[in-house]
């Protein structure tokens, strides 16, 4: 139950920034005005797979405006990262600046730093790189088929491989195969979700400013400060003790703006140029080239009696990551911890596997990894309903975890609130539920 | 007319933008100016955060040349704020949670200024609509629309004393 | 970045089209233009300073400047047809913005005003270092949309009829146009004496589906007329493949949405 | 033309914090000679609100004053560290350091007073209201500014506080996955009602109404904001939203805001929520996390109502209006 006795939490104070918001005098990272300013504009890979036989930015340097052009060759530090490296994710895959192959459409390939927008986007069109077209694949399945295009040999199958030589996160809980056959039903679908863009209504950014000591101030609206600050001076092979991050005040992130984009590559403009960089996101690099949210592949496999009791589920998932890893490995993880949803069910086998296709790379938006689960998941418990003729509050009901319960990860259910939720929802929408269902609790039954 | 020199008034100032090729409003309010509630959602007259008012119509800074509004009167946020009537607008976004990262939020105020110079006693219907061209990714609308219709039910309390 | 330009007069305008071809881009409410066309050519000419915005009637008829925007067709045009066309555009601030001289050389599926326009069977005038020239905007568009001057003015008589607009968006404002359908049917004793059907976003411009009106002409609007000419008016179309919908829905909103209008009219 | 309405619902949980832990953030809170406490960080705030609520936990736990507590983030030179903000963390990482700072410090404020006032630091509370009095005597009190003011000029004690919170990370047993993914899990049920145009495939959601247990809601009106403005997005996923919207091919990827589909203000539905609060037993407060469910539970809903509407099912999303319609022609052709 809620605390008591509280003075100020638990309170609707007003939002804080408000004040300024409505005035319009909130500073964003691109309100920071900075003198002497110049703007990074990426080229980028027409194709989602090719093999890069070369680069010519001669005319891009001499165009009008441009102060330098940054490729693979001048980056002082790691050509592959991964944000994750620091904490021990890898190997890193994927490259700051494209070098070998570009492996979706869309992909950096040479930054051009010019005295205004339009003359750095100008010069953007005049780099050629010429590219020798590699068959592309884009459907999870088809990627880890034999003989599919193959992105990179980090990922000879084009998935994932997790400790011990596992292609999938996995869960493995009682024997769901033996439970399977003791169940009166098998129910059984997939579940497909699309890629799916955070769209902050502030695209990503940043300004890198050389402080005149050797150290850059980059102004950035990052949903991580540290970690961009770690991630950056380790992508530029600096002493962390180099860089300072500001910023704090964000427009709109919904997981979008923790990927790290944009700041490695213009705090080296920076240092290059000794002059301030912008980079900043057009909407169209934020639809199409910020990280989206990752599309997943859900099959759900469940074993029910007549009574309703779900005794069994397997769940096999794809998620896919687009080009590189970036963050898929975590929210497979998450994704699969996160299986089998509110309900416990003493027989769980997940597997969630992260693929890799020639498109965008993915990453975190709200609900990273779990919003797939939780769709698929309650999709299918309204098909067991139908299946088994049950009503489908009820249905939840009788499967939703109490406290105490293990889970099939083995971890004792805390805090549990699925039942009260449900109940509550049920009385809003005038549902009509026998007494023995509305007198449940998460506290009325201890898993045996 | 070829001499280059926009001559325009951005809230209530003279100002002169010496330009020979195309340059947006936005870019000459934002970068030139430093009003900086000109926000930069798209460039592309999508999202509406760049709205401000040219000789009291509403319009899209990011598609406007600033030679088209060459002689033309100029109003953003800033220039709201120095009137005393938006103030009370600006409450009721406060009072109603009304934004939350506030990106979008003064193309917003710009818009409803512009509604209710039209129309001071516009339906629920008429606000969702007002704010077709003014997307916000946070609050789902709903309580920018309470924002509004509390303050007109305000300002028409008040007409009616 | 394109150099700009700013003709006081059509003669002037004119001059500067034929002067500088395909290199210039011309800038009315730029809704359209600054976007995708200013950023690839060499000159942008802005004819806001021509005026061009005046809402002429006569006899039934209208006369509508170039330069007239959607707003003044929603608050000045007693055409509700024209009008749900007009509210359809974006949001208001581009409503301000946008003009019908615009909007006819949008790109598919944009042009909700010229579908209708279409159905009324209206004229486009251009001005041309030749003086003015005025053409059906039906044969315009048949004849490849190329202009050779100044869109100024179009013309249209009084709807034949009974008119209606219907646009199928997946938002109920500021919603990108799927389909849009117009049709203006005159009923002449319990049959349709004369029908003026035009779809929008079913081709690289608004057309003129002479099979759906021939499939009505002399009929009943009952349902099995009506369901012809929406199946005619679907076989017609070449829509396009976009972000927002496929060729397939498209093809079937034509039919869907033409049906319905037609079905509106028939109920008075 | 024929509507069909359908009603359907779906029960979410949602995890607080990294998944598996080790994703720490700190807290330094130290008070001004005049008695405003500091409250330095460089945790982000993307607009939910965590700059308010971090100074509402800081001035519950101090007990002094919201209007006293002034939250310095975003700056790396002098913030302490934070993983970030994502993962429904924030709320409870940044809120149990800046508890376990806030308290810290306010040890010292009470020893000072106890030492102006001549009392035992057990003899004191704090009122809330910028005071601190010994227990029942309300009378016998000094003020907070005067005790910071004390602290610094007369005694030479800073009042300050450290604060960090740090779930120690649980690997994954990569056999049985057997680990300690979350801190605490938040619940929501949200049933969505549905017309459906079986002409044109498109969905009308016609209302949200939704139950969410959130544990102590730090601030029930932000709570509520992410709520309404999830159940915007929730809609948005459910029928519109995609990059790839014909997906897998990469083809007509949206550029802009015309292409990228989402609900428009006036096709947002009335959302109706009730809050329920089941405290954490490890959150500040008893606090859970609220952000992200609020996307996860709208949308398996609406797919219901759709399903349940139609007499089909739909298993992917978003269901556009050309989903619908290919549904409605299968079942028609004998089909699933």
């Amino acid at each position: 139950m809620a605390m008591k006795d509280l003075k100020i939490v638990g309170q609707p104070v007003k939002l804080r920034d408000l004040d300024t918001h409505v005035t319009g005098e909130t500073v964003f990272y691109e309100d920071v005005r900075v003198p002497r300013m110049l703007h990074l504009k990426m080229h980028r890979s027409r194709y989602p797979h090719a093999r890069i036989l070369g680069i010519d930015t001669s005319q891009a340097l001499s165009s009008p405006g441009v102060v330098t052009v940054l490729t693979h060759e001048d980056l002082p530090g790691k050509k592959l990262y991964n944000a994750l490296a620091g904490a021990g994710v890898g190997p890193e895959d994927e490259p700051v600046l494209a070098f070998d192959k570009v492996r979706w459409k869309g992909e950096s390939v040479a930054a051009v730093i010019a005295e205004t927008p339009e003359q750095a986007n100008a010069a953007v069109a005049k780099i050629k790189v010429e590219y020798e077209e590699l068959p592309a694949v884009f459907d999870v399945e088809e990627a880890i088929k034999d003989g599919a295009p193959n992105l990179t040999a980090h990922w000879p199958n084009n998935h994932y491989v997790y400790p011990d030589d596992h292609r999938a996160a996995q869960i493995r809980y009682g024997d769901v195969e033996k439970a399977f056959a003791e169940a009166d039903h098998i129910v059984e679908d997939s579940y497909q979700t699309q890629p799916i863009e955070q769209a902050p209504m502030e695209t990503n950014g940043c300004i890198a400013v050389p402080e005149g000591d050797g150290r850059i101030t980059v102004y950035s609206n990052t949903q991580a400060l540290q970690f961009s600050l770690d991630v950056t001076a380790g992508i530029l092979d600096m002493p962390t003790s180099k860089l300072r991050f500001v910023g704090g005040t964000v427009g709109g992130g919904f997981g979008g703006k923790v990927d790290i984009q944009p700041e490695p590559i213009t705090t080296l403009a920076a240092l290059r140029t000794g002059r301030p960089v912008k980079f900043k996101y057009t909407r169209e690099e934020e639809m199409q080239v910020s990280s989206s949210r990752s599309a997943w592949r859900v099959y759900v496999k469940d074993g029910v009696m007549n009574d309703g009791r779900i005794i069994a589920r397997k769940v096999t998932t794809y998620q896919d990551s687009g080009a590189y890893l970036r963050f898929s490995s975590y929210a497979c993880m998450k994704h699969c911890g996160h299986m089998p949803g509110p309900y416990t069910i003493p027989n769980v086998s997940v597997d969630s596997i992260v693929v890799f296709t020639n498109r965008t790379p993915s990453n975190a938006m709200r609900g990273f990894g779990v919003m797939a689960g939780s769709f698929a998941l309650e999709v299918q418990m309204d098909k067991i309903a139908e299946t088994i003729g049950m009503d489908p509050w009820e249905l939840r009901l009788i499967n939703a975890y109490r406290e105490g319960d293990m889970k099939a990860h083995r971890k004792e259910v805390e805090d549990a609130g699925m039942v009260e939720s449900i109940l509550a929802a049920a009385e809003m929408a005038g549902k009509q539920l026998p007494e023995n269902f509305r007198n449940m609790s998460s506290l009325d039954r201890k898993a045996g | 007319m070829a001499s280059g020199i926009v001559s325009i008034k951005v809230n209530g100032r003279a100002e002169e933008v010496v330009t020979g090729a195309v340059t947006t409003l936005q870019d000459v309010l934002r970068n030139n100016l430093d009003y900086t509630s000109v926000k930069d959602g798209c460039s592309q007259g999508g999202c509406g955060a760049c709205s401000v008012i040219v000789d009291g119509e509403l319009r899209l800074s990011c598609l406007t040349p600033v030679q088209e509004v060459d002689g033309s009167e100029v109003v953003t946020l800033e220039g709201l704020n120095l009137s005393n009537s938006i103030t009370a607008l600006q409450q009721k976004f406060i009072e109603k949670y009304a934004a939350q990262c506030g990106f979008c939020t003064p193309g917003m105020m710009v818009a409803i200024t512009a509604l209710l110079d039209r129309n001071a006693n516009p339906s629920r219907d008429e606000i969702a609509e007002a704010l077709a061209g003014n997307i916000c990714r946070c609050t789902g609308y709903l309580p920018i629309i309470e924002a509004v219709e509390s303050i007109v039910a305000e300002m028409a309390g008040i007409a009616g004393d | 970045m394109a150099e700009y330009l700013r003709p006081s007069s059509l003669e002037e305008a004119a001059g500067m089209i034929a002067a500088h071809g395909s290199t210039l881009a011309i800038v009315a409410g730029g809704t359209s233009a600054m976007r995708f066309a200013v950023p690839y050519v060499a000159y942008a000419m802005g004819v806001r300073g021509l005026g061009m915005n005046e809402i002429e009637r006569s006899s039934g008829g209208l006369s509508l400047g170039a330069g007239v925007t959607m707003r003044q067709i929603r608050d000045s045009l007693p055409i509700p047809a024209l009008q749900d066309a007009a509210r359809g555009v974006g949001g208001p601030a581009l409503q301000n913005m946008a003009t019908i001289g615009g909007n006819i050389f949008a790109h598919p599926p944009n042009g909700d005003v010229a579908t209708v326009l279409l159905a009324m069977d209206a004229t486009v005038t251009f001005f041309t270092t030749n003086g003015e020239r005025t053409q059906k905007l039906e044969e315009f568009y048949d004849s490849g949309a190329q202009a050779d001057g100044l869109l100024t003015r179009i013309d249209c008589a009084a709807p034949g009829g009974e008119l209606v607009f219907l646009k199928c968006g997946r938002q109920r404002f500021n919603s990108r146009t799927v389909i849009s359908v117009a049709a203006c049917i005159g009923l002449d004793n319990g049959k349709v004496g004369n029908a003026c059907i035009a779809v929008g976003g079913a081709g690289a411009h608004p057309m003129r589906c002479a099979a759906a009106e021939q499939a009505l002409i002399g009929r009943a609007l009952d349902d099995a007329a009506i369901t012809a000419a929406g199946d005619e008016a679907a076989r017609a179309s070449s829509p396009g493949t976009d972000a927002v919908a496929s060729e397939w829905y498209r093809r079937r909103m034509v039919a869907t949405y033409l049906c319905r209008a037609l079905r509106q009219i028939a109920a008075g | 033309m024929t509507k069909l309405r359908g009603t359907g619902f779906a029960a979410v949980n949602y995890p607080t914090g990294m998944h598996l832990g080790g994703d720490p953030t700190q807290s330094l809170v130290h008070a001004t000679t005049s008695g405003n406490f500091v409250v330095t960080m460089s945790s982000v705030d993307l607009g939910q609100g965590l700059k308010t609520i971090l100074a509402q936990i800081a001035a519950e736990a101090l007990g002094v004053p919201y209007d006293t507590v002034i939250v310095d983030t975003g700056d790396t030179d002098t913030g302490p560290h934070c993983t970030g903000t994502f993962a429904s963390r924030t709320t409870h990482r940044a809120g149990n350091a800046v508890i376990m700072a806030a308290e810290e410090a306010r040890k010292v404020m009470l020893e000072v007073a106890a030492e102006k006032l001549e009392v035992g630091v057990e003899d004191l509370e704090t009122d809330g209201l910028g005071n601190i009095h010994v227990k029942g005597v309300e009378d016998k009190a000094i003020s907070v500014a005067e005790t910071a003011g004390a602290a610094h000029f007369e005694l030479g004690r800073t009042i300050s506080g450290r604060g960090i919170y740090l779930k120690p990370p649980s690997p994954m047993d990569p056999e049985t996955g057997e680990s300690d993914p979350d801190s605490t899990q938040a619940h929501a049920c949200t049933v969505a009602e549905v017309e459906v145009d079986t002409e044109t495939g498109d969905v009308q959601v016609l209302a949200i109404k939704s139950a969410y247990e959130v544990g102590q809601q730090v601030n029930p009106e932000l709570v509520k904001g992410q709520i309404v403005g999830g159940a915007w997005m929730g809609i948005g996923h459910a029928l519109q939203e995609t990059t790839a919207p014909y997906y897998p091919a990469i083809d007509h990827a949206p550029r802009d805001f015309q292409t990228y589909q989402m609900p428009g203000a006036v096709d947002m539905p009335e959302v109706e929520c009730e809050v329920l609060e089941i405290a954490s037993r490890n959150g500040p407060f008893g606090a859970k996390g609220v952000g992200e469910m609020v996307t996860n539970s709208p949308i398996p809903a609406i797919v219901n109502a759709i399903n349940n509407a139609l007499g089909v099912r739909i298993t992917q999303i978003p269901v556009t209006p050309e989903v619908v319609l290919r549904a409605l022609d299968e079942k028609a052709a004998g089909g699933g």
